[in-house]
């Protein structure tokens, strides 16, 4: 069965949820993710969004974080002071789980300005938002992300969120664990050594024993494809 | 007494050139309609604080009508980016100020409580402290540990949308409710917009309910599909073709300027953007019912 | 997985000797069910939290469960005072901690919200700060403005009173909402004793009504009545006859002896307690109707 | 027609609130001067109470601060976090309708311990509650008590509240305005001045041109006597 390098990623971070109780989901990908851990190795996880919502059981592929079908049949829709205080600032979130633009070595994220000068950037992203607050308040942080020279990058153009909790980082190629910084634990499928190398602003650190993330199930794909995501909106 | 007024005799009357005006929803119930009425009264110098600018300050902005933005995600949700917004803050001249959502969330919630700072933890590690000299730390006078603040943000008019309010501005809301009771409650000045206008009786049988009481409210406008194209929780749903087409019309200045003059400064009014609309184009926007179920409070007399 | 558990082994499981305890529920649903078992279990040295100790404490400190009260307003609401407490306070040995009633929201909050402290406006020119080391000044990193400030209080076990939850312990609640989320979401442990258990479904029809989530619930515990005689909101009225006969009770140290072997020791649990008091008690206690109406979250899919 | 002074006290506190759009209603007294207010000269009067209600509009007289006929049919419930935070200390109660044990001549108020040692009190009252809380953040604070030797002191045992913003005093004697201090504006129907002094720990203040407070209507009457209270629950 043939797969893309995308739908690894995807399926790499669905897998990482398994065991988790709560996991705060961030912008973009980590939408379709969990929306597939759900389905498969997390069937009991709750969802939180920076919207307001905790235990959606949404009914179709939400759009963004603030789509209606996150709310209908959620556990619980609140302002957003109170999630921000009380579940996220108050320690329940097990799992921050992020993008970014850029990650440098020692996992700090920028998703703010490309560019040295923050007042007169080469390219303005969107920002924070709240990633800067899940970084620093989630138990641990994951990070989904494309890996190119433009985004894994040896030092953050502006550091919009600190790597301080971020544990796992996950790309189209591969799987790093993060400590003092980023080390390459898991080589997609198809994905070389040097491809990765290529792809990384930085003189790479390998764990001990690197190995091979198991590929996508058919179930997976299936699920990805037909159930989750037929119009390729976060596949694309 | 009432405080029902027509879009444009509110819009006339409680926003000024030079306020700070904040038009909040997080992606939900966005007063669309209010803002395409500050651009066709063509209102400058406005300083807009969102935490999400969306499409309607694009719009807003692209229209000229601000100088300064206050905000912390700068995207087209899902569908691409602000481009006209992203014109400006690239270019010199424009001002912006930028925390992250929960630093946002906390200035209002400072506007509204009437304190001089919000203390939370983040920014901790982050730059953003260092472009923005309105994030600093405040240590605790019980065991001296530090914490960042930001401070109060009273804007001079809030508009909130909301499914329904009584003409007194009563105002009752579901579905995801961002920080509009915040923002409302840290303005000098508020304006609800309403998808529905109901008797006081029906917000009086479900008091837990409120998002607003009409104390705090100014002007009330009874503007049905107002918060077009985003949504309004079991009204309809967010027209995101809108979102993903805006992705091209704010790329090229010209399709903006032509898309202003065709939508908002051709339509006289929200009435005219919706005919204009047409529809048919609800057709899959509307969706099943999906009802709360009730709750009894009880005749204790 | 079920957290549901019969009040005796939620209690035997929770509340330990010395916890720092908050029944909280601001004169409305009070689980004063909960506060008789601990009595019923012989609990000792609880330091206890609540706005307003009522009688349910007076109750408590009287059997002798406590060597210290964190409080804001120490009355009998409506019909006296709380003669077992005051016996202590106005002698040696007991110990009193004493804010506003904001200054105790304000440290629930703080607790809930992990912050090292509260700020507020209140306290300036009270003698309160004078007798309480734990009321000081924080000033704003911002303009330099003095403010008040409260610790953090983070109780070992909340328990709370509410109309409905499901057996994961996400609770609705309507009415009255005291400080009961802050309480709950503060403490380490949370224990819920609700009028109803109903499925999962309820609570998702009406996402916005949460008070709390399963998430930080330990235990519920099904106990129709269990919050009188104070008052369940649409369920059962306050029980004013019985505040007004606890005043002449709590006076004399041997009658509220014989009260407490009579109804709490004298009573296997809250069942045995609600046999004794009769049905026919409730005749004029139950309110009729006012239904709140239903709103649409609807089906977006 | 006859009428008593705590009567007095009652239908002089409503008439004070002629003209105001909302008031934060104490524990005590207040509580049915303002049920009467509602019903003669502040029809439109919203009443918020400290337990998390605005907009009350009971059908019964309430039994205290919290009663469940406060809360059906009203404008708003919500967390006490949010009305203390939002509705009072953001500025939007007009006037605060306080009881006291004790006043002084500068109208500080105590309703925390008669003696001096607070830490060994002769007599334990309850305490602050939101007073102190409504004394410094009402815009202005009207009190409501009984009049004596013991409860008008030279200076209060102890000063739960601040009298900066206490403008008006109503007693079962007659009425005060307050700026540095209390000055005897009015006398009640039937009461002489020795009488005020009396029941005074100071030397008295008067205003200038001290009148006679207008005795309660018949209707006022009615209303307290026949809708309002006829268990005498307050009116004792």
């Amino acid at each position: 069965m043939t797969f893309t390098r995308t739908e690894t990623m995807v399926v790499a971070g669905a897998r990482a949820l398994e065991g988790r109780r709560v996991c705060f989901v961030g912008i973009g990908l980590p939408n379709i993710a969990v929306a597939l851990a759900q389905r498969t190795v997390a069937p009991g996880i709750e969802l939180i969004y920076e919207s307001g919502v905790y235990g959606s059981r949404p009914n179709r592929l939400p759009l963004s974080i603030g789509d209606p079908c996150l709310v209908t049949g959620s556990l619980a829709v609140m302002p957003m002071a109170e999630l921000f205080q009380y579940y996220l600032q108050g320690g329940l979130v097990d799992v921050g789980f992020l993008g970014a633009a850029q990650i440098d070595r020692r996992g700090d994220l920028n998703t703010t300005v490309i560019g040295d000068d923050y007042h007169h950037p080469k390219v303005r992203l969107p920002g924070s938002g709240g990633a800067c607050d899940i970084a620093q308040n989630a138990r641990e942080v994951i990070v989904l992300m494309r890996q190119s020279r433009r985004s894994f990058v040896d030092t953050v153009d502006f550091r919009t969120s600190p790597g301080s909790r971020v544990a796992r980082v996950i790309t189209d190629l591969g799987v790093y664990t993060v400590g003092e910084r980023l080390e390459l634990t898991a080589l997609h499928p198809g994905v070389t050594l040097d491809e990765v190398r290529a792809a990384t602003g930085w003189d790479l650190d390998l764990a001990p024993g690197v190995t091979e993330t198991p590929p996508p199930t058919a179930e997976e794909l299936r699920i990805l494809r037909e159930e989750l995501d037929p119009e390729r909106i976060y596949l694309r | 007494m009432s405080k029902l007024l027509p879009m444009d005799e509110a819009v006339a009357g409680l926003v000024h050139d030079g306020d700070t005006v904040a038009i909040e929803g997080f992606t939900h119930l966005i007063s669309f309609a209010a803002g395409h009425e500050i651009i066709r009264q063509g209102r400058r110098d406005l300083t807009l604080c969102r935490l999400t600018p969306d499409v309607i300050y694009d719009q807003m902005i692209g229209a000229g009508v601000a100088r300064k933005l206050v905000f912390s995600w700068l995207g087209n949700p899902g569908a691409g980016s602000l481009h006209a917004i992203r014109r400006l803050v690239e270019g010199p001249g424009f001002e912006v100020e930028e925390y992250s959502h929960f630093g946002m969330v906390g200035r209002y919630a400072a506007g509204a409580a009437k304190l001089p700072f919000y203390p939370l933890r983040s920014f901790e590690g982050s730059d953003l402290p260092s472009v923005n000299p309105n994030i600093r730390t405040v240590a605790s006078p019980f065991d001296g540990e530090e914490v960042y603040a930001v401070p109060p943000l009273n804007p001079d008019v809030t508009i909130v949308h909301a499914q329904r309010a009584d003409v007194h501005g009563n105002t009752q809301a579901w579905g995801l409710l961002g920080c509009q009771k915040e923002a409302a409650f840290a303005a000098r000045r508020v304006i609800v917009v309403a998808e529905e206008i109901v008797p006081e009786s029906v917000i009086r049988a479900d008091p837990n309910r409120v998002l607003l009481p009409g104390l705090i409210v100014d002007a009330v406008v009874h503007c049905p599909r107002g918060a077009h194209p985003s949504f309004a929780q079991g009204h309809y749903d967010r027209d995101n073709r809108f979102y993903l087409a805006w992705e091209h019309i704010s790329r090229d200045p010209q399709r903006l300027s032509a898309w202003l003059d065709e939508w908002i400064h051709g339509t006289s009014d929200h009435a005219g953007y919706l005919a204009k609309l047409g529809e048919a184009h609800w057709d899959d926007l509307l969706p099943g019912p999906a009802l709360s179920g009730e709750v009894d409070y009880g005749d204790h007399r």
